[in-house]
């Protein structure tokens, strides 16, 4: 694969994001492999948000909310641990590796979780190579 | 003088042309039978009538019209340049082996693209590289009635080449020029007068398999009383079982609305003409939330208005060339036959 | 290159193919209005420019698509052409996000117009609500310049509110205009420091009561107010035959091809979308 | 069959003046059709039809966003219709949604034995030719001038009839006949498990070339009894430009996958899409390979039970599953 993977991550503003901005802030390294969408909740994303940037030819999606009872508005992330778990499922059916796609909890402190996290997808998407866009 | 090939002599054929020209075929695909562009080899299903009309090799659902380019020049930022350029689709082509309601299709596009008014650039470009080779039908479906509106199912005078097969063997008459280049002295026999008399016979057997869902009239006559009848409460009762879906107007060898739509990428992009119908309930939808054509009954009078009353008044052409296919592929089972003879009789 | 009433040719002869043109000059009429000034590049062709009133133009925006707009300048300024567009739809919204010196492409003139020489000798009204007032425009300017060969004019406008009103510099031009031509402004709902009339136009047009004697009348406006400035015009006594009326319909080809305009066997893009009331009322009834 | 038509048609008379219209089966083009019948007066309830092909889902037509106002129904008006056991699922569905009111509609239930795909006869006959056709409930006789054919009905079911679970309308206001008992094999995902043994670059192939013949033509979702928002489709709008006019196989796939994603745990299984599709892409089993995840994740099978709220609709804090 040459140069880094392309990853789309759809993070939440109220707890992902902030950890990984504090994983910048803290200086931890990490692959500049992730183009981060931010969205006010996990319960936002349309499961045809990830499928279409998998769909067009990126070669992961990465996709972090607040931990499960930890939503800021409450129920978001567990209507969308549902949606999310199913389209895992779905993607092999129409022929996507459903290793490109990860769907993790990460809180606002989480910073080190955040870059372990974004380390290891990478790696796993370099493994796989470049995707091929639909 | 005709010629005639031996049917597995038809690939070596098929291969001959497909070296000179874009060569469309009808070949078994997947359950469906469709006419596609020709691989060297590959089996063609001349017994089958194709789900799609040939309507698609001359006027294809996707087509650009345009590419065009935006330039910035880095030194003057706030300003923009742009070219554009027309597309030329000119590559030599053959259709092979449709049927003469097809080629009436094909005809009836001449009519309508490249007749009195606007001529439709693209469409006459592809036409006038393009050279037919029709085969007679002697494989009526249940859901044919091409004699019903004029046609014949053994001859297609627009056409270049004409195919008649006689069981394992094909007679293929030359009706243009052109049409004779294609055929290729190597693979073709001579023909004697008793196989003209075979030839001759198949076709008459042929017509007597149609059936005549009723009598026409002349077609101002008609289109008059298509006219006539737009008020009628029938509309409504005829298509009450209608989903409003595409079938019937994309496997239509006569139905031509398109939508022009851009797509771009960045700095550059293509304008497409897509295949529209007017049975979609988008289609008339005006910006402002207003449709003309809001309810399916009124979608579906306009379809077929236009097809027997409007095309008449406007281009002194009947809009339908009997295929049927309207009929067998419509899922909820609307009788294009019943329909018209139930205007034609109000 | 642009004749008069003849067909849209198209570089190359392709009349799919818009010729380029520069946007330049760009303004808002009311919040949801604006009005653009199109130049084509083509310096030669420009020279040449020529349309009717009440003709139509595709305007492209590459990228966005193709959208049917009035040419609503005077026909007899070489200067640029005008069009007015409300934000309606994808083509509208992105010409109102463009600025000057945009690059765009043009398809016209395109359609019919109004039949100005039927109308010699005659009064005029024209009765105009909202952008509606926009096919009007090029004709008023073509009456004005014309002025000798016309009786009375009237022009009857209305619009929700007076911000809502379009070209009123122009409408102050016209009415110092020294050849008697009569404006008259309404809005829907009474507003302080608003000196002209209030009512929906219908009802003006019903209080003005324009003799329907020798006089055409043409209308413009959204399909509610067409219908009921209708009815107080065959009320007044006018025939169909002398009123007319501009169509909008979904277009996309503008050449009759497309088939989603038509009403019967007409096509408003290329047998109109002037018609008179007496073509209309000939037609199946699918407005 | 017979009887069971008979008392349909006595039925279809009872509450014809309670409905403004009552949907039913009539004859097709041949005999090797059916197709939906509006009766409006009593006049027609004689062009009745109950045979082995009445595959139409006629609770495509009840939806009233579908359909603008005025034309099926007037407000307060009810409308009636018969419903075979899978196609009583999508208004079980339609009700758990509460996008139709019960009040509104009366319900005609019947036993059904399965229905013939008549794909699957082409290969036996020439069915341009049939003139006559007996049928049992065990098998059918296809005649034409020059041969007959008999055929085990098993052979020729549509793939959805095969080990059919629910053969007895679910939901009903009257039921005619005796119920059916459900046939005894499981194959509740029917070919999705064949496509499931394919690697994932196979069914990537198999894909590519399915829905490059696909002609956009909207017929499966038009047919969709629970695809209603009619105007207001994603698949139709502009803005946002979810999806590209272009017909490819790449841009089909993205229609067919926003299809999918837009039926999760809404899917009947009522078949209507692959059967109306002209290009006869098996489309249907996107929506069942959702069905069968949604089973094995929640235990759900959509349009059982009224009261039931469609997983995606609802969640649990602990989920058992994830």
């Amino acid at each position: 694969m040459q140069s880094e993977p392309r990853i789309i991550g759809f993070l939440c503003n109220w707890c992902s994001y902030a950890g990984a901005d504090m994983a910048g802030t803290s200086r931890l390294k990490q692959p500049a492999s992730v183009r981060i969408i931010r969205l006010p909740c996990t319960g936002r994303i349309n499961p045809l948000l990830p499928l279409k940037a998998l769909v067009d030819g990126a070669d992961g999606v990465l996709i972090s909310g607040c931990h499960p009872g930890d939503c800021h508005y409450r129920e978001g992330n567990l209507y969308a641990r549902r949606r999310l778990e199913l389209l895992h499922r779905f993607l092999p059916f129409v022929g996507i590796d459903p290793k490109r796609l990860r769907y993790v909890w990460v809180s606002a402190s989480e910073g080190q979780r955040w870059q372990a996290i974004v380390g290891e997808f990478t790696e796993q998407i370099k493994k796989l190579g470049t995707a091929k866009a639909q | 003088m005709p010629k005639a090939i031996m049917q597995d002599k038809l690939n070596d054929w098929l291969d001959s042309i497909a070296s000179k020209y874009q060569l469309w075929a009808p070949q078994d695909k997947d359950g469906a039978c469709l006419l596609s562009p020709y691989t060297p080899g590959a089996p063609v299903n001349l017994k089958c009538r194709p789900q799609l009309s040939a309507k698609k090799a001359l006027f294809p659902q996707t087509e650009c019209l345009l590419k065009y380019q935006y330039h910035k020049d880095k030194s003057k930022p706030e300003e923009t340049e742009l070219s554009i350029s027309a597309a030329n689709p000119n590559q030599k082509t053959v259709i092979w082996g449709i049927a003469p309601c097809d080629v009436s299709g094909i005809s009836f596009f001449e009519n309508v693209f490249i007749g009195a008014g606007y001529q439709d650039t693209y469409f006459k470009t592809r036409r006038s590289n393009t050279l037919i080779a029709a085969i007679a039908c002697q494989h009526a479906e249940s859901t044919c009635f091409c004699e019903a509106v004029g046609g014949s199912p053994v001859s297609a005078p627009d056409a270049d080449l004409l195919l008649t097969r006689i069981d394992h063997e094909y007679v293929v008459e030359a009706l243009t020029n052109e049409g004779a280049t294609l055929i290729d002295e190597g693979l073709f026999t001579t023909v004697e007068e008793a196989k003209l008399n075979a030839m001759q016979q198949v076709k008459e057997a042929a017509l007597s398999k149609l059936s005549k869902p009723f009598e026409l009239g002349s077609l101002p006559s008609v289109a008059d009383k298509f006219l006539k009848a737009f008020e009628s409460p029938y509309w409504k009762e005829a298509t009450a079982a209608c989903l409003s879906c595409g079938i019937c107007t994309f496997v239509c060898p006569t139905c031509y609305c398109f939508n022009i739509t851009d797509e771009a990428q960045g700095m550059h992009g293509q304008r497409l003409r897509c295949w529209d119908a007017c049975m979609f309930s988008t289609y008339t939808l005006e910006a402002s939330g207003h449709n003309p054509r809001n309810i399916k009954f009124q979608r579906y009078r306009n379809r077929l208005s236009h097809k027997f009353s409007y095309l008449i008044t406007n281009n002194n052409v009947l809009g339908c060339t009997g295929c049927g296919r309207c009929i067998k592929e419509c899922p909820v089972g609307i009788d294009l036959r019943s329909i018209i003879s139930h205007i034609l009789a109000e | 290159m642009i004749t008069n009433g003849k067909k849209y040719e198209g570089p190359g002869g392709n009349p799919y193919i818009p010729m380029l043109a520069t946007v330049t000059k760009l303004y808002s009429e009311t919040p949801n209005i604006k009005s653009l000034h199109v130049v084509l590049d083509d310096k030669e062709q420009m020279k040449h420019v020529s349309f009717e009133p009440g003709q139509v133009a595709q305007l492209s925006l590459f990228g966005s698509g193709e959208s049917t707009f009035v040419i609503n300048s005077s026909p007899l300024a070489k200067e640029h052409l005008q069009f007015t567009i409300m934000k309606t739809g994808e083509v509208s919204g992105a010409f109102h996000d463009l600025s000057e010196g945009a690059k765009i492409g043009l398809r016209g003139p395109l359609g019919n117009w109004f039949p100005y020489q039927h109308m010699e000798g005659k009064n005029i009204v024209l009765i105009a609500g909202g952008l509606g007032l926009a096919p009007l425009r090029p004709f008023m300017f073509y009456l004005l310049a014309n002025r000798h060969k016309y009786k009375n004019i009237q022009l009857i406008y209305g619009a929700r509110s007076p911000g809502d009103l379009c070209y009123s510099q122009d409408w102050t031009i016209w009415r110092e205009h020294d050849s008697k031509v009569k404006i008259t402004l309404t809005i829907d709902r009474d507003v302080p420091g608003w000196e002209y009339k209030v009512g929906f136009v219908p009802t003006i047009v019903k209080e003005e009561a324009p003799s329907a004697e020798n006089t055409i009348a043409v209308t413009c406006g959204p399909p509610i107010m067409i219908k009921f400035v209708l009815q107080e015009l065959e009320k007044l006594g006018f025939a169909p035959e002398q009123i007319y009326t501009t169509l909008e319909r979904r277009m996309k080809c503008g050449l009759g091809l497309c088939g989603r305009c038509n009403i019967g066997p007409k096509y408003v893009c290329i047998d109109g979308p002037v018609f008179s009331l007496a073509e209309l009322k000939a037609l199946p009834n699918e407005l | 069959m017979k009887d069971i038509l008979a008392e349909l048609k006595k039925k279809a008379a009872e509450i014809l003046p309670e409905v403004s219209y009552f949907i039913c089966y009539g004859s097709g083009f041949d005999l090797l059709h059916s197709a939906p019948l509006f009766v409006k007066d009593k006049g027609d309830i004689d062009r009745l039809v109950l045979n082995r092909f009445c595959i139409h889902n006629l609770t495509s037509y009840l939806p009233p966003q579908k359909w603008p106002p005025g034309w099926l129904l007037e407000p307060g008006e009810k409308i009636g219709l018969v419903l075979k056991g899978c196609d009583s699922r999508s208004v079980i569905h339609l009700l758990a949604e509460k996008a139709i009111l019960r009040s509104r509609v009366i319900i005609i239930g019947l036993p059904c034995w399965g229905m013939i795909d008549v794909n699957k006869l082409r290969n036996r006959i020439d069915i341009n030719r049939i003139n006559r056709v007996e049928q049992d409930k065990e098998s059918i006789m296809l005649f034409t001038d020059a041969n007959e054919v008999s055929a085990d009905i098993k052979d020729i079911l549509y793939d959805k009839c095969i080990n059919c679970q629910y053969p007895n309308t679910l939901i009903s206001d009257h039921f005619i006949g005796a119920k059916k008992e459900p046939d005894k094999g499981v194959q509740p995902f029917g070919k999705v498990l064949e496509l499931e043994r394919m690697s994932l670059l196979e069914r990537s192939a198999f894909w590519d070339k399915e829905f490059a013949r696909c002609i956009r033509c909207k017929a499966c979702r038009n047919v969709c009894p629970v695809c209603y928002c009619q105007n207001n489709c994603l698949l139709d709008t502009r803005v946002p430009h979810w999806i590209k006019e272009r017909v490819d196989a790449n841009s089909n796939r993205w229609y067919h996958l926003i299809r999918a994603f837009h039926l999760a745990g809404r899917c009947t299984e009522c078949g209507e899409c692959a059967r109306v599709c002209p290009m006869r892409i098996p489309i249907n089993l996107l929506a069942m390979k959702m069905n069968s995840e949604l089973f094995e994740l929640f235990g759900f099978r959509s349009g059982i039970d009224v009261n039931i709220k469609p997983p995606l609709m609802t969640f649990q804090l602990e989920e058992d599953k994830l």
